[in-house]
């Protein structure tokens, strides 16, 4: 039983590795652009990405609290989005 | 290993794959909306994979629902996230000036 | 398996952070600084630090980026002007700076890895005594009995932040995230994105605060993500800057602090010091303290975010 | 019941947070005479702790009753009990100031009352804490409430002011903090003594110290690490000015000794102290030459600041020679109160200057010795103790650092204490003799002088006075100072 | 090599890269972010000591941490309040280098 469990947690925290190894990937769009969009698209995936490992963490863990914390993450991942679509430039383009 | 271990261990590997997919799609894909729909669309399934593998791991059904739950957000947030890009790029390309940066 | 993935997660976090001073464009640090602090989450995580990725979600994932990106979009000029890289420095000077940093590097990993784990620890004593301080998350021991006054004087300091931004703020109408007029061009998501995300992050918000007792989470969770709610209502329009501050706003700021000074002050005739609390009493009088907590937290930092003295609902 | 008699120690943290809290709750216009209450109770508290200090000896307090190293402890030696007085005589001084001086300007007062009182609190946490940690929050409120004051005018050259001062004292928080992670994770405890008894002398535990050190000297602006502090001081309204100087500066140097006598005794080497001490010599005589050059009197009084702050620092090359250490360490903590009131003072009468020609330079102070005879007097009697002339407070200190370094037989320092006088006296006779010198053609002031209401001329006047008061009657507290000393102090 | 000293060497190098870009970038909010690092690196230190020992896992740095994640929200908060401001009146984005 506990082999068996070992082999589970094993498996679970190779896919985290995996999906962060994925998500360090993705840096390369943050880089490249070439517009902010994209970048910020970027910084999204990394959130769903976060989201998946911290899942697979609170089970390899066996710490239930992390779920919660996907659960946060989850909850506040469009107000990156909504900040980035909703807060204009200054009115008058620059300070003076 | 039982039925619901195996099936576990297929479904976070399609997880990973579909999240792989979207990776290749965010660094491959020529335009910003292609980049766009690959990503959520492979990212979100692929959380949904990950969540539906940890749920057969899972010894009680409050777990399960809080993994449903999760990856439910996971969908509402990104639907209203891909379509707040999509307009913002809309603008950006139509519009007078560029609102973001 | 394990140790793999924290090697991983250390070089994620060491690149992140030589891309977020070194690379060229502003805009790409501010974004990689956001994807860092997820990384950090992932850490805490990793080091059984399951409060502190609470903490770190709430804060990071809404509020800190969007403090960033609001302070990002105020200070860029119309004109995308070149970003001077580190290059811009004399090469004496960045020579000069790496040695320094390097110093720091090898002078701080030696004495760190130096150290001998102490058999005797503040930790070890808090663990041992939990019991005594009415409630069974040892975090939440140490943060409400304990060491009540580092949590107390926490609060202030984010009174103290409020303040400081209240005397160098802008005028209103270039405050904060700027006049985003609602109605007019609203996407068609963000009403029902509203209906969904906000009584849901009050639920959570309530749980992590009733849970903070016996499992990871409590006020300063609860209170950020009350504040990413906030943020959130405040970009879309829902909460509209005002010119003053409330009188409701002002007891919320500071409702939290003189609840707890109070209770703290009465501990010395009610239990045997300030800032003790009676044996039987202890564990609601910390959830009083918390619940005004979360909301000392949450105000002062959704109103650091909006750049203004108070909010009002927008009027329909 | 017992512990119930040092109740007086964490009133003095939370009464002037209180009434911080009361202030903003009410707003500007209840505010002067709600901080004036506080402020009285808060020196009822202060006073009833030095009393008991005095009397009975260190005063140790358990905040939740929860002895360290698992809680916060509050701990009142003769030097804390001494800071704290000289502390509640500045902060009245700068509550009665400041409610003239800001009457009248609704949107000033109504943020400076809140961000004052906190100051205070925190001021007085930062001297009573006995943990690393709690003193690191402390801290963080202090910077957090100095840089806005210090922002208050809304000009170029005070945000930039501010905005320096904040990166910096950001930085030197996070060094100091890094500096007590070290500590916890060698010793497991964040108490002061504690700390002391367990660090040792080995390498992690001087990496610490270093960067606690870098951190606390940073915030108290000793060479070379004090280019933020006289553009930050001189941008500040007046009492603001005389609060940074005279308290939140000196906070700095206060934890600087306070460290490295009690938590790194082990690691005071001669090399050690001579390069601290050295750090402080280099202070004194950079800050006094800079004094000289300035072509506005606030700036002059920041830089005197500088200088100042050096002194306290040549205690630590001291205290390891027998002969020199207990004549030292009076001096150095007597320099601290002395420098405290004689600086508040100054930089309220520079205040008074200001309040009534709407601007402090030196070109144009000529013939003012009349118009503000009040303030002159005051700015004059309190330089005499800056330069250390009988028979001040600064006289005394400076005199108790000198027979130190003579005894001792460090002369070096000697010549550092005296030639920091000499140069107090250069740029204060600058500053006083054109202030007495005959009036130009067409009056003294290119216009006619404001009105000083009578509090702000007279508080100016009381904080010289008591300097002298202190010079002329030491032994209180001399002997207040020798509660709880070290050993090798005492 | 144990998992905490991989973390604490980490913590160590992220200190390094702070108050590198502390000293070699100008912009503000370059600096504001350069200080955040260097937070992040202490805090990183302090929960890798509260880890080192296996089965146990020491709450008072994760209390300290706590708070100053608290205390750093605040300041950063404050301080990109203060640049903006300082940006709105004098129309720079750095300050300008005149020690003296």
């Amino acid at each position: 039983m506990s082999h068996r469990g070992y082999a589970v947690e094993t498996l679970n925290l190779a896919v985290a590795a995996f999906l962060l190894l994925n998500l360090l990937a993705g840096l390369g769009r943050v880089h490249r652009g070439p517009g902010a969009a994209d970048r910020m698209l970027a910084a999204l995936l990394f959130g769903t990405t976060t989201v998946a490992v911290l899942l697979l963490l609170a089970e390899a863990m066996a710490l239930p609290a992390l779920r919660d914390v996907a659960l946060l993450l989850v909850l506040l991942a469009a107000i990156l989005a909504v900040a980035f679509t909703r807060i204009p430039r200054r009115p008058d383009g620059a300070g003076r | 290993m039982t039925l619901a271990e195996l099936l576990s261990t297929g479904l976070l590997g399609l997880g990973a794959a579909f999240f792989l997919t979207g990776t290749v799609g965010l660094l491959r894909f020529p335009s910003t909306f292609a980049r766009l729909h690959a990503l959520t669309k492979a990212d979100n399934l692929g959380l949904g994979c990950v969540a539906l593998g940890l749920a057969l791991q899972a010894d009680s059904g409050w777990v399960a629902a809080k993994l449903a739950l999760v990856w439910g957000l996971a969908l509402v947030a990104a639907t209203a996230s891909a379509h707040l890009l999509a307009r913002c790029i809309l603008r950006e390309r139509g519009g007078t000036r560029r609102t973001p940066p | 398996m394990g140790l793999a993935f924290d090697l991983l997660l250390a070089g994620g976090l060491l690149g992140l952070a030589l891309q977020v001073v070194a690379s060229r464009g502003l805009f790409r640090s501010v974004v990689l600084f956001i994807a860092l602090g997820l990384l950090m989450a992932l850490a805490w995580a990793r080091l059984a630090a399951p409060d502190l990725a609470l903490a770190e979600a709430a804060i990071g994932a809404g509020l800190t980026g969007a403090l960033l990106l609001s302070a990002y979009r105020a200070l860029q000029p119309a004109e995308e002007a070149a970003d001077p890289g580190p290059a811009a420095l004399p090469r004496w000077g960045a020579l000069a700076a790496a040695v320094l940093s390097g110093a720091l590097v090898a002078a701080l990993g030696w004495a760190a890895l130096g150290l001998e784990a102490p058999a005797a620890s503040a930790g070890r004593e808090a663990l041992a005594r939990l019991g005594e301080s009415g409630v069974k998350s040892p975090l939440t021991g140490v943060l409400l009995g304990f060491r009540a006054i580092d949590t107390l004087a926490e609060v202030v300091v984010l009174l103290v932040a409020f303040l400081g931004a209240r005397v160098v703020a802008e005028p209103l109408q270039r405050a904060g995230p700027g006049p985003s007029a609602p109605g007019s061009g609203e996407p068609v998501l963000t009403a029902p994105l509203l209906r969904l995300v906000v009584p849901m992050g009050v639920i959570v918000a309530g749980y992590l605060l009733w849970s903070g007792g016996h499992q990871p989470g409590g006020a300063f969770q609860a209170g950020a993500v009350l504040a990413a709610l906030g943020v959130l209502l405040r970009l879309t329009g829902r909460l509209q800057p005002a010119a003053a501050t409330s009188p409701a706003e002002r007891l919320a700021l500071v409702g939290g602090i003189v609840l707890f000074s109070a209770i703290g002050l009465a501990g010395a005739g009610t239990a045997s010091a300030v800032l003790a609390y009676p044996e039987a009493w202890a564990y609601p009088l910390i959830l009083a303290i918390e619940t005004g907590l979360a909301v000392a937290i949450a105000l002062p930092l959704t109103l650091l975010f909006s750049g203004s003295a108070g909010l009002r609902w927008r009027e329909r | 019941m017992a512990e119930l008699g040092a109740l007086s120690l964490p009133l003095a943290f939370f009464l002037p947070l209180l009434t911080a809290l009361a202030a903003f709750l009410l707003g500007a216009r209840q505010a002067p005479w709600l901080a004036g209450i506080g402020a009285l109770a808060t020196v009822a508290a202060v006073a009833d702790a030095v009393r008991r200090v005095a009397a009975h000896g260190p005063q140790a307090y358990h905040l939740g009753g929860w002895a360290p190293p698992l809680g916060v402890e509050l701990y009142a030696d003769g030097l804390a009990a001494l800071m704290l007085a000289m502390t509640a005589a500045v902060a009245l001084a700068v509550t009665a100031y400041a409610g003239a001086y800001l009457h009248g300007q609704g949107q000033a007062a109504e943020r400076f009352w809140p961000l004052w009182l906190v100051q205070w609190a925190a001021l007085n946490g930062t001297f009573l804490s006995a943990d690393l940690f709690n003193l690191y929050v402390m801290l963080e409120l202090v910077t957090l409430t100095a840089v806005p004051l210090v922002a208050m005018a809304g000009d170029r050259a005070s945000l930039g002011a501010a905005m320096r001062y904040l990166l910096l004292a950001l930085i030197a928080s996070l060094a100091y903090l890094l500096g007590v992670a070290l500590l916890y994770g060698g010793t497991g405890t964040l108490h002061l003594r504690e700390v002391g008894e367990l660090a040792g002398a080995g390498g992690p535990t001087a990496v610490a110290a270093a960067l606690v050190t870098a951190g606390l000297l940073l915030k108290a602006a000793i060479f070379p690490l004090h280019a933020w502090l006289a553009p930050a001081h001189s941008s500040a309204p007046a009492p603001a000015s005389a609060a940074l100087s005279a308290l939140v500066a000196q906070a700095g140097v206060y934890l600087v000794l306070r460290l490295w006598l009690w938590a790194f005794p082990a690691l005071l080497s001669p090399v050690v102290g001579w390069g601290l001490g050295g750090l402080g010599a280099a202070s004194v005589l950079y800050g006094s030459l800079q004094a000289l050059r300035q072509s506005r009197l606030k700036p002059v009084i920041a830089y005197s600041t500088v200088a100042q702050l050096g002194y306290p620092l040549l205690l630590l090359p001291l205290a390891a020679v027998p002969a020199a250490a207990s004549q030292a360490w009076q001096g150095a903590a007597y320099f601290i109160v002395a420098h405290g009131l004689a600086k508040a003072g100054a930089f309220l009468a520079a205040g008074n200057v200001y309040y009534s020609l709407g601007h402090d330079r030196l070109a144009g102070l000529r013939g003012l010795a009349p118009e503000l005879s009040a303030s002159v007097l005051a700015l004059g009697l309190a330089w005499v103790s800056l330069m250390g002339l009988p028979p001040t407070a600064g006289f005394l200190a400076k005199w108790q650092l000198l027979s130190g370094a003579l005894a001792g037989g460090q002369w070096p320092w000697a010549v550092v204490v005296v030639l920091g006088g000499l140069l107090a006296a250069g740029y204060g006779f600058r500053v006083l003799a054109t202030a007495h010198a005959a009036a130009p053609p067409g009056g003294p002031v290119g216009r006619p002088a404001r009105r000083l209401p009578w509090r702000m001329a007279a508080t100016p006047l009381l904080l010289a006075l008591a300097v002298y008061l202190l010079g002329v009657s030491a032994v209180p507290a001399l002997r207040l100072l020798g509660q709880g000393a070290p050993e090798a102090l005492g | 090599m144990t998992q905490a000293g991989l973390y604490t060497l980490a913590a160590s190098a992220l200190a390094g890269i702070g108050v590198y870009g502390l000293l070699a970038r100008r912009h503000l909010l370059r600096r504001i972010l350069a200080v955040n690092l260097l937070g992040n690196a202490v805090f990183l230190l302090l929960v890798a000591f509260a880890r080192r020992q296996p089965g146990y896992v020491d709450p008072v740095p994760h209390a300290m941490v706590l708070t100053g994640i608290v205390v750093a929200v605040s300041a950063t908060a404050f301080a990109l309040a203060l640049a903006r401001r300082y940006y709105a009146e004098t129309g720079l984005d750095h300050l300008p280098e005149d020690e003296g």
